[in-house]
């Protein structure tokens, strides 16, 4: 079906019709402006009470060509009265700016789905440039008008109309094209345009000074959003009303910068500085972004020359007794195993962050994957095991950042915070923590010897924890070196000593395996025992947690477990996993947990295995497990 | 600016309590001894100073320090010398280690902290080989050297490491020998007052791989002819006879005869400038046979900020501006909603 | 010397089927179309050459044209060069990549490949800035440069890549600007007849992120009094009107006028030496706004063997003196026994 | 028992016994040229024609202040009448330099086995030196004179005397005391002292052109034989016949030189130039000291600026046409990683060495271990599996050598060469194959596009094996462009595309997999199906076959297999680990094959894990296979 504007000026009268939850996708060039869009949306839907969750999805290219399919930006939200956990499977509504993003999108959008296209840029040039065959417009295929419904809005003109009296030239005009489409949608779902009308005047007029950009966006926000009411596009409007959340303040935040604020609020539970020292790589740079504004909070931030360098920093500042971060992604994970590997060896806390991208190599460096988790168990020379944590979901990354350093500092082993680019740039609701009913991590640096009689022993253990102690440079009568060979277990000297290496080799690892006594058990959503566990860990707890939710719905025994301990593992996992006939572990790599989990249970566990540089899709879930149910 | 607080210590308060390792007749015992006595005369604490190093025989030096120290992993001093002072600017930190740990693999880092002018000191022990691996040529090597990775010699030109830093702006560059026990020890001096990334290239003989590689400069016999020591604001003498000397030609030095019968005096010679960037680079390039080879101090510029002052410069602006961080106000930073009970 | 057996090409010839993804305005197209316009006047084969990459906005260059190419990993471009003369050195390699891939991860092996004289070219975007991963600094941005990672503006003192390369002994050094298309070509076609390592630093502009960067360089009002073109043995002339130029002062140069009623004439100004490294030195030192920059040729050495000349020469005598290896003796080789049927 | 030499002047008659093999070990000062002394006396009972094996142990230290324990150097030859595979668990005679050596090694040796020590070294000074107590001097420990046959000999003096009218330096002269002590050496086991006569000529003589230093080594040598026969210090003379081993010609080889001679062997079957890439490294550089000898055979050796730099000179090498090679230890391995990675993107043929050390970080660098294995299969970002390879033996590393190249070359994908230090530097009798036995390895690269109407199409790969093409610069019209950035199969073109991802992911892991088709089946020693399996890879090949021949002779139902290739696994692997009862794995590491096996065969293996920086002894091995047997 395609809705033409003399259609809608027929008048039906528009019908209002509640949704449980709508995924809208803005979809256009890069200069098109859909993550600031798409960002919108969701800042408004959350103020609006509503549960979020999003997935913006980048080009590689900065700036590719206009009008390439490769230069094509989208960025997905979903919006819920209820708890939901990811972006959506498949798209209600998309706002289409131009052929390439039609074309690379479409097939995402349900059947019967609303598509929103700014008809201004369906020209002959711009077809050719995304590559359809001559001749062919592909709002005029019957296919697609059967499909969708499909709304073409003159967008370019009526901006440009709607803001020829601003004085502004039409370069500035037509950037406020993706504003009038927001203001579309905005009519379209009900929501108010406030909020948006307050971040353009604030980012535009107070922080850059420009206050005639900022009134010409919102006066096309406007016109779109009075468009969309007095056109009468829509036979109806659609309203999706908040959800029912816990109790409490909220904000809308990213993994990315939940994870700075987690890291933030570790130092100070510790009374301990954060070093950052990083080297730009996508998806991991967001966190050297974030982390270098907050130097009021005494973070500092080093960016290296290389990935070497900056785990090398990393080391020397944990050394020097800070809270020690480096962050990067995949490729810089493995220029970083040498430091890591050292940083083991000279047992000293830190956090190693991993922003998983889709590789191998260089990869799709804008898209998703979760297979670095076997680089982190194994990718160093010999036996080198460090703590691994694994953040779930966009807010979950304040809370495990903590945990990364309350682990690390415990077991004075580094720790490597396995996130990926699906959680650091993707958003939701966060329940604001009361800062105060966070646990202190306690630290103790030494200040006198532990060996009067003779030189300080820099490897005498903690009894309980292992842990040897953190004696920093400043204090008096502690001096003593750390190095790479191997030691000798209380004095730290070199040796070569046969026992004492395999002793150490055992000690090193005890100690990471003694942190299980002070990590939450594994919890389980859904049935206690039964047919089917899904188990997965980092980014696809969405998608698990709400396909669990589905097959349960549908009437299968079928629970959910998510690991955000993966090294060492809950205390209770073995026995979670005793507990159901069937094991199932998706994952966006070929089956890295799921030969962890079977080399140390023994449990046949299968795998459900994508690897497209994206998230599951939750229908998909369901459809294979009830396949592997129905084997 | 000695602290009348401080201890009085001595060369043996800096030795640790490992045996040291290297081959008997090893330069580096020399330097070592320069270091532990030249640590007392700088108003530090010891607990407030650190060595750092690579991997290499020159590389084992922390361990034999009674401070701080972190032996580390090959080529990557710099990079860890750069961390501590990021973390702690108070600390006084010394990368001592070898020319293929701070030129083949670390040459990057090494690089990259002398043009962020990281207040730190830097003390290669060249000895022109691979020591710790037996005996491969080094990038200090000579073109033609043969080894056992090289049976026909080696064919890549040498770096020249004081060239090298030149280029990178390092803000402090000096040269001394292992076995000129007094002129190491005060070039070193200098190099630890510095403010600055400096930077002091010691020839250093390995007595089992490339025995005798620097005996031209070394020896009593020749060193006159092929070395000559550098001052500031004097002329560029050398030779036995004290009858020779550097002067300019273009922006380049030739070697000339002076005094008596020469038409050349001691005034048409080139005076040292250590604050000459242009100059430094000519007199690195100074080498043996064609040239004396200058020892001393060859550059030193201390009007630069260093690396991490500046980054902590910009906290405590940071704090001035803003207030000093408060938690709980950038947790609910931006755009809040609440939801309450009802819902 | 063109080989009257080669095909005449064009520029089209070099031209590959896949679609050109900078951003729109972006400098990288200009180096694009001088490439292009440069590689059919070298008297080569398209299939002997080989373009080499890091990662980086820059390093997308070897897929649009259409020669042998290697897109490889951030800041290792020149060891895959290496290796690729090394294995052949009949092959004409060429090294386009950004400053971040080449001066940042990649200094050590850019340092190395230089000193080393491994015969390929080396063009470097320098728009100053990471393009790529949507700017951040990069080593050449100008000290308080504020951006992504810097909110505050930058503390690394920025490298200088022609002082880094005369530092590193390269042998063939040159500058020019991305809009200017004419002398791009010019000096691009000198890099390339260089045999050894060349070094051509291009000012780029980052459309997006860094844009006018190099304004004060590239606009017609200005430039004349930015910049002044090297030619060997020529003086160093510049300004609008012509009338200024440098003058040595001991080892350095000093802006001076001359002509009419200054008392100094163009026989006081320095005259360019490509072959002087000292001289290099100091032209490379030249920074705006205190001098004028140097574009073109700032130095060039023909007289050393490339690596990988040496290297072959070295298998030649190898088999001159041996003879071709005997597999079968090799395997024989040393003492032997023979255990037979009885035993 | 102390023999003195007063003592033996009693003129007993001298026996001769037979034995089946003996290990001899000869420790001192690194000074002292053990190495040197121990590889003879392994030469020479070569060419007599026992089976030897042997295992040279150096410090770390270059030449540690003399006298020190850290400055021992030590090295192990077993030399026998029969099959043998390891050097020998425990040592039977011990020539000892050195209170230091003494001190390090005394307890290696059988009860009641022979000691001859250097007393002149044995003085307060040296004591002091290696930490033994004032006043006290071990050969008058009556607890050692008890346990072993110790027989102190003046060596310096002896030496000194013997070559006072050489003219020589007494330097020069002292440092012939080992040649005095092997002379002895070899009287005592009754052998020839032609070829060390012969090879002190060749070196000193000929080679470094010192007809001097010749001399005296030679008459020292020929002091001590004469000593051992007219002192008479040994009422026994001991014989060891020649081995029965398999006919043919032999040499003594070094897992080293047998690398290097099979990377030749293997260039030359394809009508292939050999480059390596390599940075020094322990234990790895021996290759690199190798190969640049053979520039006769065309081969190039470029020593990198680091291990960064030569795996990508080798992979560019590679891209060249040629068969090209990097190798290193642990520590390069991680440095390599993101260039592996980069390599298997490429589908390019390429040999990696890992010769392992005992780590982790820089560990102790002079010993061995197994513990790289996890490292190779995971340590690079995402999904990019290898081929990975082990030889198992010194000899073994020549075949092995070609299999690397056959199977990298055949899958167009790198593969890992897993050796260890163990390997490298120890030694046995090479059987001299038929070169022209060998298979040539065929290599076809494309001289005419593959797609006459357009660009021509890298990824276009053999139905059967899936690999792509090897086109090289330098042949027309097949100019491509290669990368890190996901392709797109057939064309190589960059590509974001979700599924043709996973496809290749999937392609790139079944290429591998496909060459089980054409690797050998695993082979076993023993019952071929029964109670116990000990399987095992590398170096430790040589104790696990002693220990199941050990084992089998008790009466135990005990067969052991070991894994030369590892990825991908032969394919009778799984049938074979399931006709034993109990699989037991032995590795020097804590269990990195077990995890494998564990995870792909759902197989309950356990482990036998040592980490002491050395290999097993057998006699551990049977014990703790008794162990697991009886639990
Ligand atoms: C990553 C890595 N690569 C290689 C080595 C082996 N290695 C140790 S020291 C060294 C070079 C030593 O030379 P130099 O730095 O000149 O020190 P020297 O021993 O001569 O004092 C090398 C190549 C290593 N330890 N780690
Ligand atoms: C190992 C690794 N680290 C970091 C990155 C991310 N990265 C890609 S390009 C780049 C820098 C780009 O800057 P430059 O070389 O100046 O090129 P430009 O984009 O400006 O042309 C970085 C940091 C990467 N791809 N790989
Ligand atoms: S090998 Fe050379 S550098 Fe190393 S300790 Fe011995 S003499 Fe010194
Ligand atoms: S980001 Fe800058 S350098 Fe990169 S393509 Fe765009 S304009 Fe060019
Ligand atoms: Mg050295
Ligand atoms: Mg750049």
């Amino acid at each position: 079906m395609i809705v033409t504007t003399e259609a809608a000026s027929e008048k039906k009268p528009v019908e209002d019709q509640s949704l449980e939850s709508v995924a809208i996708r803005f979809v256009g060039d890069s200069g098109d402006g859909m993550q600031l869009t798409g960002g919108q949306f969701t800042t408004t839907s959350a103020l609006f009470g509503n549960d979020i969750s999003t997935f913006p999805d980048f080009p590689a290219e900065i700036r590719a060509p206009r009008g390439t399919t490769y230069g094509v930006s989208g960025f997905q939200v979903q919006f819920s009265s209820t708890d939901i956990h990811t972006p959506g499977d498949i798209v209600n509504a998309m706002v289409v700016m131009n052929p390439a993003a039609f074309k690379t999108n479409i097939a995402d959008v349900e059947a019967g789905g609303i598509v929103i296209v700014n008809e201004d840029e369906f020209t002959k040039n711009n077809f050719k440039k995304c590559g359809y065959p001559e001749g062919y417009n592909p709002l005029e295929d019957e296919q697609f008008q059967g499909d969708y419904k499909i709304i073409p809005v003159p967008m370019s003109r009526l901006t440009r109309e709607s803001l020829a009296d601003s004085g502004m030239g039409t370069k500035d005009i037509d950037r406020c094209r993706n504003m009038f489409a927001l203001g579309i949608v905005y009519w379209l779902y009900d929501r108010s345009i406030d909020p948006t009308v307050k971040f353009l005047t604030d980012t535009f007029a107070k922080v850059k000074n420009k206050p005639e950009v900022a009134e010409i966006n919102i006066k096309a926000l406007k016109s779109g959003y009075y468009f969309g009411e007095t056109a009468e596009l829509f036979p109806v409007r659609y309203r999706v009303a908040p959800a029912k959340l816990k109790k409490g303040k909220y904000r809308k935040i990213s993994g990315s910068e939940a994870t700075a604020l987690g890291f933030v609020t570790a130092a100070a539970k510790a009374g301990k500085t954060l070093t950052y020292s990083g080297y730009p790589i996508t998806p991991a740079s967001e966190l050297i972004h974030h982390l270098s504004r907050l130097k009021h909070f005494g973070v500092r931030t080093f960016q290296a020359e290389d990935e070497i360098a900056a785990i090398c920093a990393t080391i020397a500042a944990s050394f020097a007794g800070d809270f020690a971060i480096t962050g990067t992604s995949g490729p810089g994970i493995a220029l970083k195993s040498e430091g890591i590997g050292l940083a083991m060896m000279y047992e000293l806390p830190m956090v190693i962050v991993d922003v998983q991208r889709a590789g191998p190599a260089t990869g799709m460096p804008t898209k998703t994957e979760q297979a670095d988790l076997l680089q982190c168990m194994f990718g160093r020379t010999s036996e080198s095991p460090v703590i691994i944590v694994a953040p779930q979901s966009p807010s979950d990354c304040f809370e495990m950042a903590i945990e990364a350093f309350r682990l690390s500092v415990r077991a004075m082993c580094p720790c490597i915070y396995l996130s990926d680019g699906y959680i650091a740039n993707g958003a939701e609701p966060w329940l604001l923590p009361d800062l105060d009913a966070i646990e202190p991590i306690k630290i103790e640096h030494p200040t006198v010897t532990n060996n009067p009689d003779g030189p300080y022993l820099p490897y005498q253990r903690d009894p309980e924890t292992l842990a040897r102690p953190w004696a920093i440079p400043g204090t008096p009568g502690l001096e003593h070196r750390v190095g790479g060979l191997e030691k000798q277990d209380v004095t730290g000297n070199v040796s070569y000593d046969p026992d004492n290496h395999e002793n150490m080799i055992k000690t090193r690892a005890l100690k990471i395996q003694k942190l299980a006594d002070i990590i939450p058990p594994l919890t389980v959503l859904g049935p206690e025992q039964g047919d089917v566990l899904l188990l997965g860990w980092g980014g696809t707890y969405g998608s698990i947690t709400t396909a669990g939710n589905r097959l349960r719905d549908m009437g299968h025994s079928v629970a959910t477990a998510h690991l955000r301990y993966i090294n060492p593992f809950p205390k209770n996992l073995g026995e979670v996993l005793s507990a159901y006939r069937t094991v199932i572990i998706p994952e966006i790599n070929m089956g890295q947990l799921r030969l962890l989990i079977r080399d140390r249970f023994m449990v046949d566990a299968i795998g459900i295995n994508y690897m497209k540089g994206k998230g599951y899709m939750v229908q998909d879930l369901v459809n294979e497990t009830l396949a592997i149910m129905n084997r | 600016m000695p602290d009348t607080a401080l201890p009085t210590l001595k060369a043996k308060d800096f030795t640790s309590d490992q045996d040291v390792r290297w081959c008997p007749g090893c330069g580096d015992y020399a330097v070592l001894t320069a270091v532990r006595k030249v640590l007392p005369n700088l108003g530090r604490r010891k607990e407030d100073i650190v060595f750092v190093s690579g991997i290499g025989c020159a590389a084992r030096f922390p361990y034999y320090i009674d401070t701080y120290g972190m032996h580390t992993i090959h080529g990557r001093a710099p990079a860890f010398a750069t961390g501590l002072k990021v973390s702690n600017p108070d600390l006084d930190v010394w990368i001592v280690t070898g020319d293929g740990d701070l030129l083949s693999i670390g040459g990057n880092h090494t690089m990259h902290i002398m043009r962020r002018n990281v207040d730190i000191n830097i003390i290669l022990l060249n000895n022109k080989i691979y020591g710790l691996t037996k005996g491969q040529y080094s990038p200090t090597s000579e073109l033609g050297k043969k080894t056992k990775s090289t049976p026909m010699g080696s064919i890549d030109y040498p770096i020249n490491p004081l060239s090298l830093a030149v280029g990178s702006h390092c803000t402090f560059i000096a040269r001394s020998i292992d076995i000129d026990v007094k002129h190491l020890n005060v070039v070193m001096l200098e190099a630890a007052k510095h403010r600055g990334t400096s930077f002091l290239e010691v020839y250093q003989d390995c007595n089992i791989f490339n025995h005798k590689a620097w005996f031209y400069a070394t020896q009593k016999e020749t060193k006159a002819e092929t070395t000559f020591m550098l001052e500031h604001g004097k002329p560029m003498i050398f030779g036995a006879d004290a009858n020779k000397g550097l002067r300019f030609k273009g922006g380049s030095l030739e070697v000339v005869e002076f005094g008596e019968g020469t038409g050349v005096t001691v005034d048409d010679l080139a005076h040292h400038d250590e604050t000459d960037r242009n100059l430094a680079f000519t007199l690195s390039q100074l080498a043996y046979p064609d040239f004396p080879e200058p020892m001393g101090v060859i550059y030193r510029n201390e009007k630069l900020e260093s690396y991490e002052r500046m980054l902590h410069n910009q906290i405590d602006e940071a704090i001035e501006k803003k207030g000093v961080g408060d938690l709980h106000a950038l947790l609910h930073e931006g755009d809040t909603w609440i939801v309450d009970d009802e819902e």
